[in-house]
């Protein structure tokens, strides 16, 4: 083992320290706190790109913390699914780059180090999540970022947003119990946490009844987390009544979590025949094509900028779902490139969405009429944006789409295009809506004829990721090479197909 | 012999207690206002618990746990009392007047 | 059956008729007393099950702190459930 | 009507539940999966690789230090939340706010009697976890609960004296920067991250000191609840 090993524990430690730190040493000094948390996350970054050049060098890398041989320790790998990390740390320096003035100008000066602490620590929980090889560590690392989560949402103030956050709370509690409740029975049943050892042991457990339960636990819980379809409630209030950087941080890197449980799930019960992974993904596929078109419609029928983007999350795990479910090689290796790009496109949009909100103060899509003279960059940061989401050929949103679409092709499902294509037309429906409010129309309130463009600082990231947004596409075939081994991994140590 | 006449004498204390907690608990249920109910509970509480812990002393006989017991004891003597008086303070405080047989008979 | 066994059953038992009666309470201050008693019993069973520090935990947050917390909330709300 | 719904949706989850725990072995044979493999290789060797006498804190802190450590960090994240979302700056209008009731002479001569045997108990938790059951987050928790009953009765003021108020997030982050400077230390002199070093003295010398962190971390955190919620705090 190289000792670049050690540098894997670090992406958790590191964040989630600098986050511990943050309220001792910056107390009312949200400038400095600020310079602190963007330093730690690059910090992270770094780190994650010297584990990604060792992964890309070599195979993936597992640390037994304290030297104790997994499964008696427990042990963080570095595999193509925690490569993941490097998305939600670059993607975090960025809501941090934009988090500033947002921050100067909502969060009162007491709070803002408490502010940079929860997105530290979430972000570190985040790493750690993806990077867990352990149930009970996986569960733990979930309590981490989801109960920052919350609070991130909590921190706009409010009636709607205080709602909006108990309901997030309630709802990820009861998806967290779900998730402990099946480590449990997990370990009732082999006697071990560590993944691998437990994917094992389950072929030759004694109660397939209980596994079936753990199983059942696990997906209704990550799917919460994921906010697929019917148990999306939560997620349109938390995602749309949080401050703008939360937003972004929320629909771009945490409900993806959801995803990243999933994928673990499936490949934890791979190997036990007894729980027929064939319904799990026939679920999958259904709750995904019902979540892209009742996700799109009720994007369609909002009247907020925030709202639209917040369901349009709805459709996209919705996208992200259903490629897991087809379980082609193709399709999940859609779907992952899926995760990432919607991230980078609705990250974007959020910290769009954010500048518009702090420089005008309105929120209505047909409040912002003519913005696009006022703010032209961060106009054309929100069209580029729309653009990418609805998928449009050279997009980042595109390859995923298309790669599903092949998928289901495979999987002799053609009928799944026709959804496909319908999200694509409902999403163009509303995005049009709002490129024709911006840019075609003209100023109906004072406060935008007034406006001035946004802060370099929030122009910055905006305009960064629309662009990565639209030009990402063309080097889909990099990232769906990046993906594939670990599509094949996943589908492959399927028996059912 | 003599153990018999120690572990029954155990015996008789623990119901003992249990008989006063039923009492105390009879009270909370049946008792007309707060101050009654804090006063039968209270009392009952403490008379209660200390001699089901003298029975189990007995029971301990000469040993460490018989220390613990008188330890413990001590701090039911101590902090049993002083939950009522607070209670009964607060109680005072906040409003609630003692339940009188003239005053709360005659409307009925 | 052995004594042990009963013993459980009936703390059991107490559990689950004080969630139940938590749940349909209307008036908050008895539900939260209620959930004091409830914890109390958790207690007495981690006693019982020969985990004593968590019985120790049990009794200061579930039966000590958890309903200050609570009765300082509805100080502020209101005591009944509307 | 949406009541028997919700009594019909948690009979079948119930049931459901019940159908798959009733497969598992009972609790405490000890022919269930659980005994057999990760825990029994935990008693075999547990205690002197471990580090300390008693086996639930060799895990706890020792094979399992790094879920430990997620789980100070989630009590410091919720105190952080409950603080950044400031419930006592929430609540509009004028605050029900009790007339002030001067302490009782008793209840104050009483409580300061029992205080320091309590704070001693709390203390034997802490440090008795090391041999016995007990252990940081027990005996913080009895911490918590004493200081929480000191600030009932003698006012939150004076609770707020006695905490360290300029250096008060650093004693509140204590515990998550203990576990993280053992974690250095771990990789220092034994070459992994939360690896306890050698000497036996060091070893244990770094797990009661977790345990006191760990200890104060967790009362502190409470005491926070608590106080955010009183009514004239502001941070």
């Amino acid at each position: 083992m190289s000792s670049l090993a050690h540098l894997l524990p670090l992406t958790v430690l590191l964040p989630i320290t600098a986050g511990v730190l943050a309220p001792a040493l910056f107390h009312r000094r949200g400038l400095a706190c600020w310079w602190w948390a963007l330093a730690a996350a690059i910090l992270t970054f770094a780190t994650t790109v010297t584990l990604w050049r060792q992964l890309q060098s070599g195979s993936t890398i597992s640390y037994p913390l304290g030297g104790w041989p997994p499964p008696y320790g427990i042990e963080l790998v570095f595999d193509g699914l925690a490569a993941l990390m490097l998305v939600l740390c670059a993607l975090s320096v960025l809501i941090l780059l934009a988090a500033r003035r947002y921050v100067e100008a909502t969060v009162p000066s007491s709070r803002q180090s408490l502010f940079y602490a929860l997105i530290l620590i979430n972000l570190g929980g985040m790493n750690g999540f993806v990077a867990a090889a352990d149930l009970f560590n996986l569960f733990v690392f979930m309590e981490i970022f989801s109960i920052s989560a919350y609070a991130l949402v909590a921190l706009a103030r409010g009636p709607v947003a205080a709602l909006a956050a108990l309901k997030y709370l309630l709802v990820g509690a009861v998806s967290s119990l779900l998730v402990l409740l099946a480590v449990a029975l997990l370990h009732a049943q082999t006697g071990s946490l560590n993944m691998s050892d437990v994917a094992g042991l389950l072929a030759q457990a004694e109660a397939p009844g209980a596994s079936a339960l753990a199983l059942g636990c696990l997906v209704v819980g990550f799917l919460v987390k994921a906010a697929i379809f019917p148990l999306h409630f939560w997620l349109p209030d938390a995602h749309a009544s949080a401050p703008s950087p939360v937003s972004a941080l929320l629909s771009g890197l945490v409900v993806k979590m959801g995803i990243v449980g999933l994928v673990r799930t499936r490949i934890l019960f791979a190997e036990a025949e007894i729980v027929p992974l064939l319904m799990l993904d026939n679920l999958l596929v259904w709750l995904g094509v019902i979540a892209i078109l009742a996700g799109a419609v009720l994007a369609m029928v909002q009247r907020e900028l925030k709202l639209m983007l917040a369901y349009s999350t709805v459709a996209n795990m919705g996208y992200i779902a259903l490629g897991i479910g087809l379980a082609t090689p193709s399709a999940v290796s859609g779907a992952l490139a899926h995760t990432v790009y919607h991230a980078t496109i609705k990250t974007g949009l959020f910290l769009t969405a954010g500048s518009i909100l702090l420089c005008t103060g309105l929120s209505r899509v047909d409040d912002l009429r003519g913005l696009g003279q006022r703010m032209p960059l961060t106009s054309g940061a929100l069209v580029l944006g729309l653009l990418a989401a609805t998928g449009i050929p050279p997009t980042a949103g595109f390859v995923g789409k298309w790669q599903i679409a092949l998928g289901a092709l495979q999987a002799g499902q053609a009928w799944v295009i026709g959804v496909i294509l319908a999200g694509a037309l409902l999403t163009l429906g509303w995005a049009i809506r709002v490129i024709n409010s911006l840019f075609f129309r003209p100023p109906a309130r004072a406060r935008v004829i007034t406006a001035n463009e946004a802060p370099v600082s929030m122009l910055v990231p905006s305009v960064l990721l629309a662009v990565l947004a639209v030009s990402a596409g063309l080097g889909g075939a990099i990232l769906l090479g990046l993906v594939e081994p670990l599509a094949l991994a996943i589908v492959g140590a399927d028996h059912d197909h | 012999m003599s153990e018999l006449l120690l572990t029954t004498f155990a015996a008789v204390l623990i119901a003992a207690g249990c008989l006063f907690f039923l009492a105390g608990t009879i009270g909370l249920l049946r008792l007309p206002d707060f101050y009654c109910r804090l006063h039968a509970t209270t009392k009952c509480d403490a008379v209660g618990a200390v001699l089901i812990l003298l029975g189990v002393a007995l029971i301990a006989g000469a040993d460490t746990q018989t220390v613990r017991i008188v330890a413990l004891i001590a701090l039911i003597a101590i902090s049993s009392p002083t939950a009522g008086h607070a209670l009964a303070r607060a109680g005072w405080h906040a409003g609630h007047r003692p339940w009188t047989r003239e005053e709360n008979d005659e409307p009925e | 059956m052995s004594p042990n066994d009963v013993f459980d059953a009936l703390i059991l038992i107490l559990l689950i008729t004080c969630a139940l009666a938590i749940a349909r309470m209307k008036d908050l201050a008895a539900a939260v007393i209620l959930f004091s008693v409830y914890s109390f019993a958790l207690c007495l069973l981690w006693v019982h099950r020969g985990a004593p520090d968590v019985a120790m935990t049990e009794a200061a947050v579930g039966a000590g702190i958890t309903a200050v917390l609570f009765f300082y909330t509805l100080a502020r709300t209101g005591r009944r459930e509307k | 009507m949406r009541n028997a719904l919700a009594l019909l949706i948690v009979i079948v989850l119930a049931g459901l539940m019940m159908a798959g725990v009733s497969q598992l072995p009972p609790p405490g044979s000890p022919d269930g999966a659980v005994h057999r493999h990760v825990a029994a290789h935990y008693i075999d060797g547990g205690t002197e690789a471990g580090g300390a006498p008693n086996l639930v804190t060799a895990v706890l802190l020792n094979y399992r230090a790094l879920d430990t450590y997620g789980e100070v960090v989630v009590i410091f994240a919720a105190l952080v939340a409950v603080l950044a979302v400031g419930l006592s700056g929430h609540s509009r209008g004028p605050r029900r706010q009790p007339d002030e009731l001067p302490v009782s002479p008793v209840v104050d001569r009483i409580i300061r009697l029992l205080a320091p045997f309590i704070a001693l108990f709390a203390l034997f938790m802490i440090l008795e976890g090391h041999v016995l059951p007990g252990g940081g987050f027990q005996g913080g928790v009895v911490l918590g609960a004493l200081l929480i009953l000191l600030s009932l009765v003698l006012g939150p003021r004076r609770i707020r004296r006695m905490l360290p108020t300029p250096a008060l997030f650093w004693t509140r982050a204590i515990a998550p920067l203990v576990f993280a400077l053992t974690a250095i230390a771990g990789l220092a002199l034994a070459g992994w991250l939360f690896a306890l070093p050698e000497p036996a003295w060091l070893r244990e010398l770094i797990l009661v000191g977790l345990e006191l962190a760990i200890g104060i971390g967790a009362a502190l955190a409470l005491v926070g609840f608590y106080l955010s919620l009183e009514a004239d705090h502001h941070d």
